[in-house]
């Protein structure tokens, strides 16, 4: 499959951005700048940007609690996605939701969730939806290895399944669930199996390689915008940090990392394109300063936004009632 | 002015809802016949792309409709009894409930969901429970419970309007019954709640199924000179107190009539703002009556004992007279 | 497989006492006598029996709402049984379960249940338990084509796999989940093919085969027996009575069902039987003439025993709380 | 005596069981660490076989112990924090509450359920949520809920060794607050209540984390000459009535103070109790005192306002002295 040359790089500017966005985040929180959980994708940026990298703005995605990887490969701005993270009023949910429920609905963003697998049904009620309004978009739901044990999974597939939904599901195989190796929580290596138990499609790639998440990916969603149904998807990849900031990671080794990080989707596709000539090293220096610039702007700009007011807690439970402040 | 069952006026005002908007459709397990056949006159009219029968799957029902809300459309879900809501309680609570106010306010999902409550019909265990105040007590929900065909059209039309995910509560054991119903069908706003009979000396509190069998005990106890006043929310959230307390002004005696196990019901809410808020009205103390504390007995017997009573109201009005 | 002729008329006992029963249960509501959801296993005989025949009283069982096959196979007694579904006293649960709950953990029956697919994982926690405890017991877990679709189904699969529980999942699949035909509900034939999704054996049988159930569930229950881990076992079959009593059955044909009559797994039992001259028409007469006496006495027993007292309602929810009386 | 953590007693509490019994054990996900570190050290003293890590399971965690605790042994399982236990409401409510009633007490379930519950550690919606009230609801199970180390130990004990499903739940915010606790250790029957504080002005009945916010107000009013009683239930069902309708006899007024959603709380069943059968004690309005009625939000200003303070009690006392 030939990706353009611009397309190649704005791949690479989405997953730089996204490398450059998540280090910083690990990096303030160690500060105590940061509270709350907070997950990081630093290594599995090549399956969100290969995948969105096939959606328009009027599809849609479910995201996970690793979820700033996949706002920013949808779209997401990192100034509220910043701000959001610090709390404060100028954020994406307005200090409500924090690194777990982060969202752009606008941008077809269903959210960040912080229930495991709580994605599938609702990635499956946007494919519901748009076949019901005979519309041509698409849903994709990411979800981790170990979201693949959770009822959801399989009641999801199975209704997606027998009603064509344009939904694919993407499983982001990072080999662990929190501190569970995919070994002790399932007895199969590739997830992409399960598909069998539906009838539909399933896939594994190597989600460490760009050109394989963006060649799978755009075959399996130009199938179910085409009414060909549901996909599963399997990109098998590795986070580098804790399962969340703070995790002291003693169920895993060093050695294990190091290994991983030789791999690295980033370093990969830089390489890639400077030994075609897709892009020189001056151009691709310009734009990894542009996005630190941008981040660093982005922490500026949540550190300089106020916090919320302690009544709006009252508000947007509904769209008409507003609750009753404390007395 | 028609007759008409509860069943059937749930029925009709659902088409209503139907024809008016094409974004509203219904799914959920075999409602193209329905076990109560309450939905099989929208499968005639509205065929299958509009009234879906979904696999054994209320996880999906629920959490699909969630998703669907907020793509668009505005999914009707019916879960065939209250009891299986069990099964979909993230998707509710976790997810429909709390998406808006986790996303600052930036999404709206109109949702409603169905649900067969209740006890009666020697149904057992999980087939019977009344578990609405599950969901009054999560913030992002309302929460309609209609009692007579006319509240049905009333409420059903608001809530398919609402913006916000609406759990209905249906009480099976009302879906026979039949009722007056206007001919021209109109919402019922949430949040108002009716004083279904009036009278001076006490205030009757009941909800679903427990309203007709208060109208009864108010029959009965009017010979003796007692006269009752019968308050129905209707909407158990948003919850009218105005009118609740309106009358207590007035009665000073207070009896809370509710289908749940009475530890922990509905009721206890309304009885604790009650005791909050309207304390200087009350004469005498509230007196809540429910279901008994067990899980639903499948024995006729046992479950007529297990279930509120006319004459459970009656015993309980006389004892605080 | 050889099957002792002993157990052979074991076999055929219980599945004619099955059928004895259910047809009793169907004449008995259609008359009024019985209340409540009522679902016959008419038809299906062969799974029970042919599974159950492979248990001791120590194994345990999980059964569906559709469970007195299950409860008469596993050894339940039948007057106490019809007593339950005429909600008396005397009935395995003093009238307070009725059909979609009747137990008798005495035998290893961890009763019906009024929920679908809630034996999933009640089965596996008592694999579990034999497992922890060390013991040579086996649970087995009914369910139906439409109870494979839960959640409950995937996470308790998975959770048995990565332990090897001693756990057999039987699905019966009657081709329809109430009044949805499989080919609406799930987009596979085989629902043993699911068995790949965690690593573990599927078997597909004709469930309306005795020798074949047999046969497949000995072989099953061993291998959990001696630590071989689950088994998920389909058998196809079909049921002749609606759904539940009452049921008008407007969602599938005549034809349909006399077509599976011709199938008919107690009919096809006793044909090899005689033909086999395993046992001869005589023999065969008497023991159907006293099944038959037997669910008479049963019906007699449950009409003469005593409706529980009103306030026996109160008791039995804990082992040590009684419920406070109406005042 | 020696000073603990509320997670260390937990621990101790859950291996002194385990040493006891052989029958006992714990299961749930990432137990052998642990995300509060509580179980961690269970499974260095026990091992893979007696504290078993799950895959992402709570519905097969939660049947699975069910169907354990029916077949001979006595599991504890946990569910990582109270939120999660939306995934799992049919296997306790359905299923564990119902069996052996609808069985007709023909079994027994000793089968114990952790949960990490409360807010205040910027956990949002999805993680920090107090859903006792879900579970005092429903016929069948009992809710404990320790709001000091001491305690945790006394009530796990008695958790441990009851015979039917007992839900624990502990308020996160207190893992790692450290109290004394008895050298030996011993049950707390469940059902009992503690006066925490004596006092005669008001009686304050608090749980969980807000017992101490009780106490910290009481020592504050004390300075104004306002005496206030604590009374802290421990266990919510079986619930001790006559220990917190003494203090009202006594003080004539009462503050509930919990953690959870005010609508529909647990405390409003408390309160709809006094208004029932202490009426008469009673010489002000109830007064209820809970977290605002939305989900819990990020932003730790609007955490801080959602949760109830110590400032709110000490108001409360105030407006009604
Ligand atoms: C229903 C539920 N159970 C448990 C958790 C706690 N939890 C948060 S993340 C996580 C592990 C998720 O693993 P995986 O799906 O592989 O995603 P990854 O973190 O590896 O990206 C767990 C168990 C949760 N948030 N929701
Ligand atoms: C969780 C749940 N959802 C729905 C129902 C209603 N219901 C009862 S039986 C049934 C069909 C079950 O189909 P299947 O599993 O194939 O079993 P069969 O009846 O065919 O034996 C349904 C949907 C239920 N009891 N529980
Ligand atoms: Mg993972
Ligand atoms: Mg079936």
């Amino acid at each position: 499959m030939k990706i353009s040359t611009e397309k190649l790089i704005s791949i690479y500017e989405k997953m730089f951005r996204i490398r450059a966005f998540e280090e910083k985040v690990g990096e303030l929180f160690a500060k105590g700048k940061l509270a709350g959980f907070v997950h990081c994708y630093v290594g599995e940026e090549a399956v969100a940007v290969g995948v969105c990298q096939n959606l328009d703005d009027k599809d849609y995605i479910t995201s996970t609690h690793r979820g700033h990887g996949h706002l920013i490969a949808k779209g997401g701005i990192t100034k509220y996605m910043m701000a959001e993270l610090y709390g404060k009023s100028t954020g994406y949910c307005k200090g409500k939701g924090g690194s777990m429920h982060i969202a752009d609905a606008s941008k077809g963003i269903l959210g960040a969730n912080g229930i495991v697998g709580a994605g599938f049904p609702i990635a499956t009620g946007a494919g519901l939806s748009f076949k019901y309004q005979k519309t041509d978009q698409v849903a994709v739901c990411f979800f981790g290895d170990g979201a693949s044990n959770r009822g959801t999974f399989h009641e999801s597939l199975n209704l997606a399944s027998i009603w064509d939904l344009p939904v694919v599901y993407v499983c982001e195989n990072n080999m662990y669930g929190e501190f569970t190796p995919q070994s002790r929580h399932q007895k199969i290596n590739n997830i992409s199996d399960r598909a069998a138990s539906y009838g539909i499609t399933g896939v594994s790639v190597d989600g460490n390689d760009i050109f394989a998440v963006y060649e799978a990916a755009s075959l399996a969603i130009d199938k179910a915008r085409k009414g060909g149904g549901p996909t599963l998807l399997e990109c098998k990849t590795y986070r580098y940090r804790g399962h969340f900031e703070g995790d002291p990671q003693e169920y895993r080794t060093k050695e294990e990392i190091e290994d991983w990080r030789r791999k690295d989707p980033i370093i990969k596709l830089k390489k890639h394109l400077l030994e075609n000539k897709i892009c020189d090293e001056t151009k691709i220096n310009k734009l990894e300063e542009n996005i630190n610039k941008e981040i660093l702007e982005a922490v500026e700009f949540a550190e300089e936004s106020p916090n919320p007011k302690p009544e709006e807690a009252l508000e947007n439970v509904y769209t008409d009632i507003i609750e009753e402040a404390r007395k | 002015m028609k007759e008409m069952t509860y069943g059937k006026a749930i029925c009709e005002a659902i088409a209503y809802e139907m024809r008016r908007d094409k974004s509203v459709f219904v799914l959920g397990e075999d409602v193209s016949i329905g076990v109560f056949g309450v939905t099989k006159d929208l499968f005639k009219e509205f065929g299958p792309s509009r009234v879906m029968d979904t696999p054994i799957t209320e996880t999906a029902i629920i959490g699909a409709a969630v998703g669907a809300a907020a793509t668009g459309v505005r999914p009707i879900a019916e879960i065939m009894f209250m009891d299986f809501i069990a099964v979909a309680m993230d998707e509710i609570v976790n997810q429909a409930a709390k998406m808006r106010y986790m996303f600052g306010g930036k999404i709206t999902l109109p949702l409603v969901i169905r649900c067969a409550a209740g006890a009666g019909i020697q149904a057992a265990g999980q087939h019977s429970q009344s578990l609405e105040a599950w969901f009054t007590h999560i913030p992002g929900l309302k929460v309609v419970y209609p009692s007579t065909p006319e509240d049905a059209i009333g409420l059903y039309l608001s809530a398919i309007r609402d913006d916000n995910p609406v759990i209905v509560v249906e009480n099976k054991s009302l879906y026979a019954v039949k009722g007056k119903v206007e001919d021209e069908f109109k919402p019922i706003p949430l949040g108002r709640a009716e004083v279904k009979r009036e009278g001076d000396d006490v205030t009757i509190f009941a909800t679903g199924a427990c309203v007709s069998k208060a109208m009864m005990a108010a029959n009965e106890l009017e010979k003796e000179n007692i006269n009752c006043e019968i308050i129905d929310p209707r909407t158990l959230f948003p919850f009218d107190k105005e009118t609740l307390f309106k009358s207590i002004e007035k009665t000073n005696k207070v009896i809370l009539v509710t289908e749940e196990n009475k530890r922990g019901a509905f009721s206890a809410e309304v009885a604790a703002l009650i005791a909050e808020e309207a304390f200087d009205y009350l004469d005498a103390p509230i007196v809540r009556i429910g279901a008994i504390n067990t899980p639903v007995p499948f024995s006729k017997v046992l479950e007529e004992y297990y279930l509120p009573s006319v004459e459970d109201i009656k015993k309980a009005v006389k004892s605080i007279m």
